[in-house]
């Protein structure tokens, strides 16, 4: 197999792997029981799936710049989503377990 | 190779969509903040293989864009309610704000 | 360099759908949540329609800053706020359903009875551009040939400040902005306020030098710029400067004043107000829009931390 | 049907549904809410007619896009505006609707638990 060849495989396997994660995490959002679960399974599936993409992306882009900017998005959101996930968290953790309504009026 | 990562792109944007439908049902604000969130990723996701696929670099920045920002309707849901009960973790009591910023009450003020 | 038309349509679908929950819901709270979504779908469709200049600034401004802003409005809102659970009656909801598919009908036969060939001003644009010395038409249409809405718009933010101040009641007035102040942030907050303002202001730095050629631009980079300085806000690590601040003021309308000079001198020495000199173009476009980018980002800055509020006031606030 | 067309429809559609919401919410951050949809609407008008005029090798008509551009901008600027209004109606009256009857509840104090 030649250096193209194998590279187009490696970004296919990545890439399908990677979306395959954001399906799961979506499932995960709309079946699992309670939100701090739903947290979890969102937080571990985009930034897997995230991953699993720019990193199947990374050999299909030529330039040093453009992987700079692929792993500044995966860096980023990595952080962002592990701030947010431990945010969220910590908003969802009152006394008594139950998640609080900040709907205001008709809940 | 641009067919496979437009599809894919297509895939994860649908995917994600589909997790919108927390917005309808909720039950409570931070769920329908989560499917928020998980569509800023899922787009993020598209936008990037769609960048490469169309060689775009400028699709690439949106991405990098969106990413820096997606946080931001969280911050807002986190910050934005006096709930000493919910919104603070542990350990952070109410008072500590005033001893991290004192505030010069009344100085250089009313004029 | 399209996407089978399906996404389009599930894109026009995402839209109308998050338009009618922000419409249907019962609860102010919901609506602003179902708000962040639709600008997220919205970048996505003006990717779609090949304009991510625009892209850009939905996503930084539309989504980002307007979520934030309405977010935390509408957890200010009284909770037992009348206008939370009244209705009007169904016969005004009728005539407002008819009158509103009216004005849809009637834009849509717009869109449908749009003129073939679509006039364009793209070949003026083109045959122009290089005189401008920039390679995004976007850029050159900004802040050459339409230059002056762009000034027209730098005054009316300076304008949106002044207004918003003027809402402070008369013993609030010298205090600093209240609307981002609130109690103690939680520790990860903190960390991510300390963590993302150097890469952001690198990105808003980057989009305004690529902004000259490719998609990006001032605009762009100054909401990446202001949403930076808002989370530095909102996690308490700053406080917002008060509105007396004479170093603020300046700056705000610092690239206004810029843009009068420059074209003013234009008016002098190229014969006409926003003209620029031959040869000059580019360099004078690009000190304008670095003048811009920092006053836009303070303004906009600014109007999302609110009117002043007195200093006793603070930390009991949300 | 081209993208074209179909955003500008869909640009129509949101005209329609944000006047409707304009109409029948009697609170003003709904009232906003709505609005900014209609305000997102004729953007997306002004979108259709940019990508109708792609020409000389640009995707769309850099001018309307432009127009766009300066719009969102102005229009963050309106709502960051209104919404500090809105936020100021609710402190002195503690109520949200236009309705210009004096509200029962008119002495309620300025600094409520939330």
């Amino acid at each position: 197999m030649s250096a193209v060849e194998i590279s187009t495989v490696f970004t296919v396997f990545a890439v399908s792997l990677g979306s395959l994660f954001f399906l799961a995490g979506t499932l995960g959002l709309l079946r699992l029981p309670d939100t701090l679960t739903r947290l979890h399974a969102l937080t571990k599936a985009d930034n897997l799936g995230l991953g699993l993409i720019v990193l199947g992306l990374l050999p299909q882009v030529s330039s040093p710049l453009g992987w700079i900017g692929l792993i500044a998005v995966w860096l980023l959101a990595l952080l962002a989503g592990a701030t947010v996930g431990q945010l969220l968290a910590g908003a969802l953790r009152p006394s008594d377990g139950t998640p609080p309504d900040r709907g205001g009026g008709s809940a | 190779m641009t067919e496979f990562l437009l599809s894919a792109a297509a895939f994860v944007l649908a995917t994600v969509a589909l997790g919108l439908i927390r917005i309808l049902r909720g039950p409570s604000d931070a769920d329908r903040l989560l499917a928020a969130q998980l569509l800023g990723t899922g787009g993020v996701a598209a936008l990037l293989l769609l960048g490469v696929a169309t060689a775009e670099s400028a699709i690439g920045d949106l991405a990098l864009v969106l990413t820096l920002l997606a946080a931001f309707a969280s911050v807002g849901f986190v910050t934005g309610t006096v709930r000493p009960d919910a919104t603070r973790s542990p350990g952070e009591a109410p008072a500590a704000r005033a001893a991290d910023r004192p505030e010069p009450a009344g100085e250089e003020t009313r004029r | 360099m399209s996407l089978p038309a399906p996404v389009d349509l599930g894109l026009a679908a995402l839209v109308l759908g998050l338009a009618g929950w922000v419409i249907t819901t019962s609860a102010t709270y919901r609506a602003a949540e179902g708000f962040v979504a639709y600008g997220l779908v919205l970048a996505l469709v003006w990717v779609r329609l090949g304009s991510v200049d625009v892209a850009l600034t939905e996503a930084a401004l539309g989504s980002g800053l307007t979520g934030l802003l309405l977010l935390r409005a509408a957890a200010r809102l009284p909770a037992d706020d009348p206008a939370e659970t009244t209705r009007p009656g169904p016969g005004v909801r009728v005539v407002a359903a008819v009158l509103c598919t009216a004005v849809a009908g009637a834009l849509a036969a717009v869109v449908l009875l749009l003129p073939e060939p679509a006039p364009s001003l793209a070949p003026a644009v083109a045959a122009n551009l290089s005189a401008t010395g920039v390679g995004n038409p976007v850029t050159g249409v900004l802040l050459a040939f339409r230059a002056v809405d762009t000034l027209g718009e730098s005054i009316v933010l300076v304008l949106a400040l002044v207004g918003l101040w003027s809402l402070a009641p008369d013993d609030a007035w010298g205090g600093r902005p209240g609307f981002l102040r609130g109690p103690a942030a939680a520790s990860p907050l903190r960390f991510l306020a300390q963590v993302l303002p150097p890469f952001g202001i690198l990105v808003g730095i980057h989009l305004l030098w690529i902004g000259a050629d490719h998609p990006g631009g001032k605009f762009q980079g100054a909401t990446v710029l202001a949403a930076m300085w808002v989370l530095v806000l909102v996690a308490g690590l700053r406080q917002p400067p008060r509105v007396t601040s004479r170093p603020m003021r300046g700056l705000a309308v610092f690239g206004s004043l810029v843009f009068v000079g420059i074209g003013t001198a234009g008016a002098w020495l190229a014969g006409a107000f926003l003209a620029y000199p031959e040869g000059l173009a580019k360099p004078l476009i690009l000190s304008i829009e670095t003048a811009l980018m920092l006053s836009v980002a303070v303004i906009l800055g600014l109007l999302l931390a609110g009117p002043p509020e007195p200093d006793d006031a603070a930390g009991v606030r949300s | 049907m081209s993208d074209a067309t179909l955003f500008g429809l869909c640009g129509a559609a949101l005209v329609g549904l944000g006047l409707y919401g304009l109409i029948c919410h009697p609170g003003a951050l709904r009232k906003l809410l709505a609005f900014n949809l209609v305000g997102s609407g004729v953007f997306l008008l002004f979108g259709a007619v940019a990508r109708r005029g792609a020409a000389s090798g640009f995707g769309g008509d850099p001018v309307p896009q432009a127009l766009v551009i300066t719009g969102l901008v102005v229009a963050f600027a309106a709502t960051a505006l209104a919404v500090a209004l809105v936020v100021r109606l609710a402190q002195a009256a503690g109520r949200t609707d236009l309705d210009p009857e004096p509200p029962a509840r008119s002495e309620a104090t300025p600094e409520r638990p939330s």
